[in-house]
């Protein structure tokens, strides 16, 4: 993949602007650059595809040679002398901006890319000219639907080659192709076919233009309103590490990114990006709903909700009591949670919640796996750490049989991951006291549940999700929560203790 | 049942056999194909790709790169007149004009299945013959303005009275 | 000193069915040199050596020494390794590789036994543009001939040295007559050039190492195994030995492919061989290497003799010796057009500055035909082409910004005074 | 009370009467000024600097930037293409868009929803020189006065053709151009032009 790899043990050292470098033997120049955070400009290379070497950028200048070279196909070898810095490489570099230009639409205002896009970021960089193009620029088609998640604007398109290679090396669907040829060669599917595969968005990430613009965000938000922060996706159990964009001041999140990590290297899938709409006011549960005895079903304040859970707690006996609980919350959560349910109150009828129909040994080969909880793994070894058996199995119907007076329920964060929610709620309607803590709003057409508790989502609170395979993934820069009722499971319990330390 | 008659459909076969990767035969196979259909068509590229496994993407790019590969219907004469600097020089532009011309007055009658059709071409590599025309695939070489009427009579007699 | 004209290549031209293997064998030393090397009397690294000693060098244009580039392929290497005859020859002004498959295809043949037994390829292929379509019978014909005589195939003549030839047709596409391009187009891919390193001889076709030579080139190679690099060396001159065959086309008495040695006076081959310009007409420009090498001034042309050397003084280049004269009736903003639209319409669109240079030179033509251009917009040409040249994968790039910068070098005035005119006229002049 | 040093003098002159003589003259003096003035005035021997708004209007200059208006192209659309650059720009952050796919493919992006939070703005113009394509002005509508209840959040429709603007006003751009070919814009005059048509043309 990257071109370190390709290296052996053995290390070659040369000078890149007058700085010593050592890399791995048969490391490109651009490979050990971007290594050494030493930026060297480009467009068609990328570390997770392979060289093309077509939008010749990235000039670098090597001693002793006559022409200047690639840096992304320059091969170091001990003691060449590069430089990214000479005016003769800057000039060329301010030539090569102009040719990418000399076609472009230079529609940024309309364009969803402006504010993160390279053509205007070496604008500034190098550029800042004023352009010798005065001639008529080559029209291309514009807006085309290529793909169920993408829009295609070949007019803005600087054929890199990058989704192409996408396509080829990454998702091997080689649905992409770059027809024509000359300054007429534009990129696109074979006619009336669509890219259809669950990896579509990172062709917006790829591509340095705003050629590929993502459907789901096109149009919603200009990127530089936007301010980002890290987390893991909780849309399956690979907790790909992804940055989630938002904007704070109106409370809502706009579109997630992959950050580059071993776990899922430079990609994720569309399914994933999508977890960030139930965390929108229209989509959550924004404050407590509790049904009184007369049957009435009111909003009621965090304290309110609290104190009538504790209330109802007080008068079941705790082999009445029992823990419904999906895999969707961090280690530290079920930490506290079982520590006090079930080190400190004994309750020991503790079920698992997940989606029947899931097939969790499935895998797509890339990222995308069939367990869609993000933290199987965290919760089985909690259990075990409170002395329960930790194996994942849905104790969903065994709750049922055992009807118990006080249910309380940790339901599922992506409502879209658990086509059976809706009916597995009605069914928790029969039961007769059922506190539910979730972030799903549909959650509140089910009156039969008696208690309601706001959860924040996974962006909006600290902690870490055991992947698969057992890796860590770090909850660490929350945003404030989309609504100011919204707990964490850490802060409840704790709430919770504190009433009942009292009424005791 | 295949889109290819039988002769083509072997030739097609016999090109997928004969390099070392399928793909090498994309191009020898379109130019098969073209030379029995005039043109390549859409059935023809989804039939490589279902049955022949050539990857319809591939042959698309590659029909759209090469000059040589039509995926439009063609005319029963594609003349293909060389306009590179020889030619010019020895009078391209005037024959060219003037078979334009022609077609032109064709098309006012027939329509469009008109006899020719006319690609201003590149380069035909007979720049001792300039200027040079390719009619289908027969060279005509000294196509000056003044030979253009009788030539193209002669591959349609009727259609120029 | 031998006869100033010799016969290396175009052996069996005039004679009666110049073509057949019966001829070429009975007038032209036919498979000599094969039996020679296959039996045992030239081991390989002495064919490479004979070879690097005639001075040989590659005929397609950039005539780099032909000897040397077979050391490249690693003989280390026991897989599969390809050799590809560049038959392309799609350098407008360039018709010579067709006036040897039409004259003395198995001359070709030979040469490719030969160079296949030099590098231990067991593959070969001919490739040549689709629009030669009666010089691919020939090729294919004589291809057969030459099977049936036993001269391809398994163990041919009995050394058991195998060679499989094929022939392989293009599309019509430039840029195919770059080796790496025609590379790929013979993996049935676009035509696109491969970025280098890696280079064809270690890894070219299906990453296989590949030679590829020009046509020419590997004619040459049959008659120095026979009369040896010394008698080679005797044509030509010292940087450049043997003969040539030169394409000449414009307004001549005589245009057409001649085979001459290097270093034959320019004002000879148009008098003797050409038979003058056209009555009436006289020299307003030279193209000497085809369409990409910048073209000379009469000035220049005085005392030209046609070698690489002679052709590098004047900062041009010999190419595949295609030399097109351009008259006194010609206008050159339009010769201009021609050649820019012409690399424009070539371009694989694969590099920036090719794709978008070309088409942005073309552009600023179309302009200058039709008067929209503004008078800066000339030597801004110079600029772009400035900054398009030595940027690219290939030199296709290179090819297109050479002859624009020669033309708004050297006829800058007449480029502005026609633009000054089509504005005039708010249109084509003519 | 060491350190303490008495700098207050004496009175020079405690004689009233000249103390008294001061005062009045210097009010005197006033006096006569504004009687004066009245006098002059009320014979209408000159003119007063006030006068009688609203039954005599008063005007602006064109440049005066009062209450915005959203320009149209030549077939009436609305010329902003939501590109959320005055949004930007604007210190109050009182321009709230919703950009939308527009069904037509000419237009590809358009303001679903432009409002102008007015009590907010500050007229610093901003946006009216941020706007890439002329869709957003600032024009010489000074009176902006209502009673609670009005709207103050300008909509889409309101900037566009309220009734001052008689039917809308079409923006000085020329529709083919989405965007310059240099950096020089060659309606860089135009776009500024105090000739650009502005409400005094209706």
């Amino acid at each position: 993949m990257s071109e370190a790899s390709k290296g052996s043990q053995e290390t070659v050292t040369f000078t890149l602007n007058d700085r010593e470098i050592t890399v791995p033997k048969g490391t490109t120049v651009m490979a050990a650059a971007r290594q050494q955070d030493v930026y060297i400009p480009h467009f068609c290379w990328h570390p997770g595809l392979k060289i093309a070497g077509v939008c010749r950028f990235c000039l670098v200048k090597v001693d002793n040679r006559p022409k200047l070279e690639i840096a992304c196909n320059l091969t170091a070898t001990p003691g060449m002398k590069v430089s990214s810095v000479l005016p003769e490489v800057k000039e060329a570099h301010k030539w090569a901006l102009e040719f990418h230009l000399v076609n472009h639409p230079l529609d940024c205002p309309i364009c969803d890319q402006a504010g993160e896009c390279k053509l205007q970021d070496y604008y500034m960089e190098v550029g800042k000219y004023k352009s010798e193009m005065d001639r008529p620029k080559v029209l291309k088609p514009k807006a085309l639907e290529i793909g169920s998640e993408l829009v295609l604007d070949t007019e803005r398109c600087i054929l890199c080659d990058r989704c192409v290679r996408f396509e080829e090396e990454v998702t091997k669907t080689g649905a992409l192709g770059i027809f024509n040829r000359g300054d007429r060669a534009v990129i696109g599917t074979y006619p009336d076919k669509k890219i259809e595969h669950n990896y579509q968005d990172n062709l917006v990430d790829i591509c340095p233009v705003g050629a590929f613009t993502s459907r789901d965000f096109r149009f919603k938000q200009r990127v530089w309103f936007l301010k980002e922060k890290p987390a893991v996706c909780p849309g399956c159990s690979t907790g790909c590490h992804v940055d989630v964009h938002a904007k704070p001041q109106v409370r809502t999140y706009f579109r997630l990114k992959p950050r580059e990590s071993e776990v899922n290297g430079f990609w994720m899938c569309d399914k994933g990006r999508k977890t960030y709409k139930h965390m929108n006011q229209e989509q959550r549960l924004r404050f407590p709903l509790l049904t009184e005895a007369s049957g009435v079903r009111r909003r009621s304040t965090v304290d309110e909700a609290l104190a009538a859970l504790a209330a109802t707690m007080l008068k079941a006996d705790k082999s009445e009591v029992a823990l419904l609980v999906s895999a969707a919350y961090t280690c530290e959560e079920y930490a506290a949670f079982f520590e006090f349910f079930v080190r400190s109150l004994g309750v020991t009828n503790v079920y698992q919640w997940r989606e029947p129909t899931e097939d969790r040994e499935a895998f797509d080969g890339l990222l995308y796996r069939g367990d869609h909880n993000p933290n199987t793994r965290g919760l089985s070894e909690a259990l075990k750490a409170v002395g329960l058996p930790g194996e994942v199995k849905d104790g969903f119907e065994a709750l049922l049989r055992q009807a118990p007076k006080l249910v309380i329920a940790l339901g599922p964060e992506l409502a879209f991951q658990f086509p059976s929610l809706p009916a597995q709620l009605s069914r928790l309607e029969q039961l007769p006291f059922v506190s539910l803590w979730t972030i799903d709003g549909a959650a509140v057409s089910h009156v039969g549940l008696k208690h309601l508790l706001p959860m924040k989502g996974y962006a909006e609170k600290r902690g870490r999700f055991l992947n698969f395979a057992g890796k860590v993934g770090e909850l660490a820069d929350p945003f404030p929560a989309g609504s100011e009722d919204a707990r964490d499971v850490v802060e409840v319990v704790a709430a919770l203790s504190e009433i009942l330390a009292h009424s005791l | 049942m295949s889109v290819f008659d039988g002769g083509l459909k072997a030739e097609i076969e016999g090109f997928l056999k004969r390099y070392e990767t399928k793909r090498s035969a994309i191009l020898p196979v379109l130019h098969a194909i073209q030379d029995v259909h005039g043109w390549i068509k859409p059935e023809h590229i989804e039939e490589l790709h279902t049955v022949y496994g050539l990857d319809r993407v591939h042959v698309k790019e590659v029909i759209t790169f090469y000059d040589i590969y039509k995926d439009k219907p063609v005319r029963r004469f594609q003349i293909r007149y060389c306009k590179n600097i020889t030619c010019h020089m020895l009078g391209a532009r005037p024959a060219i004009a003037r078979i334009r011309a022609h077609i032109a007055a064709l098309d006012a009658v027939q329509g469009e299945d008109g006899a020719f059709s006319l690609e201003e071409f590149p380069c035909l590599g007979k720049c001792d013959g300039a200027p040079v025309m390719l009619v289908n695939k027969e060279r005509v070489e000294h196509a000056t303005v003044d030979k253009i009427d009788q030539l193209l009579t002669k591959y349609a007699p009727t259609v120029l009275r | 000193m031998a006869q100033d004209k010799p016969r290396i290549i175009l052996r069996t031209a005039g004679l009666a069915n110049p073509r057949a293997l019966k001829t070429y064998i009975e007038h032209a030393e036919g498979y000599t040199a094969i039996k020679k090397v296959l039996g045992g009397a030239m081991t390989r690294e002495q064919l490479i050596e004979e070879v690097k000693a005639s001075g040989l060098r590659g005929r397609g244009g950039a005539g780099f020494p032909t000897g040397l580039k077979w050391t490249f392929v690693p003989q280390s290497d026991t897989g599969p390794k390809y050799l590809i005859c560049n038959n392309d020859e799609s350098e407008p002004g360039t018709f010579k590789d067709r006036e040897i498959c039409t004259v003395n295809p198995h001359q070709v043949i030979e040469g490719m036994v030969l160079a296949a037994f030099a590098i231990r390829a067991s593959k070969g292929y001919i490739y040549t543009r689709w629009e030669f379509q009666a010089e691919i019978g020939y090729l294919v014909e004589a291809i057969k001939e030459a099977y049936a005589a036993g001269f391809l195939g398994k163990n041919i003549l009995g050394s058991g040295f195998d060679f499989d030839l094929d022939h392989y047709t293009g599309a019509g596409a430039y840029i195919c007559g770059e080796e790496t391009g025609l590379i790929s187009s013979l993996e049935g891919k676009k035509g696109q050039p491969k970025v280098k390193p890696p280079f064809p001889a270690v890894s070219g076709y299906l990453g296989r190492p590949t030679i590829v030579n020009n046509t020419e080139t590997l004619a040459n190679v049959p008659w120095i195994v026979n009369h040896g690099a010394k008698e080679f060396r005797q044509y030509g001159t010292e940087k450049s030995p043997g003969s040539k065959l030169f394409s000449i086309s414009g307004a001549l008495v005589r245009p057409g492919v001649y085979e001459v040695p290097l270093g034959y006076p320019f004002e000879r081959l148009i008098q003797e061989e050409c038979g003058g310009y056209l009555p009436g007409r006289s020299l307003q420009a030279l193209i000497p290497g085809g369409a990409s090498a910048p073209l000379l001034t009469p000035e220049e042309v005085q005392g030209l003799t046609l070698d690489y050397e002679a052709m590098a003084a004047r900062n041009t280049m010999l190419g595949s010796g295609a030399i097109m004269i351009i008259d006194d009736r010609q206008v050159l903003a339009e010769l201009l057009k021609v050649t820019i639209e012409f690399f424009a319409h070539e371009s694989c669109g694969q590099c920036t500055p090719c794709r978008e240079g070309t088409g942005w030179l073309n552009n600023i033509m179309d302009g200058v035909l039709d008067g929209t251009a503004k008078p800066g917009n000339v030597e801004l040409m110079r600029t772009v082409a400035k900054h398009m040249g030595g940027k690219t994968i290939c030199a296709l790039s290179d090819a297109c910004a050479m002859p624009v910068t020669s033309y708004v070098q050297k006829f800058s005035g007449s480029l502005q005074a026609y633009l000054a005119q089509a504005t005039a006229a708010g249109g084509h002049v003519k | 009370m060491a350190g303490v040093v008495k700098v207050a003098l004496p009175p020079r002159d405690t004689n009233m009467f000249q103390m008294a003589y001061g005062y009045t003259s210097t009010i005197l003096t006033g006096m006569m000024k504004t009687f004066g003035i009245f006098w002059v005035q009320i014979t209408g021997k000159e003119k007063s600097a006030t006068y009688e708004w609203p039954e005599q209007p008063a005007t602006y200059s064109d440049r005066f930037k009062g209450k915005h208006f959203l320009t149209r192209r030549d077939d009436g659309q609305v010329r902003c293409t939501a590109c959320f650059l005055c949004a930007t720009a604007c210190p109050a952050e009182c321009i709230h868009i919703v950009a939308g796919q527009h069904p037509t493919n000419e237009i590809e992006k358009f303001p679903v929803r432009f409002e102008i939070d007015i009590l907010r703005c500050v007229f610093c113009g901003f946006c009216e020189e941020a706007c890439p394509v002329d869709a957003i002005r600032l024009g010489p509508e000074y009176a902006m006065s209502g009673l609670a209840g009005d709207k103050w959040i300008y909509t889409k429709d309101y900037l566009a053709d309220r009734g001052e603007l008689h039917g809308g006003i079409t923006s000085v751009k020329v529709e083919n151009e989405k965007h310059f070919t240099t950096d020089h814009n060659p309606h860089g005059d135009a776009l500024i032009a105090t000739d650009a048509p502005h409400m005094r043309h209706h």
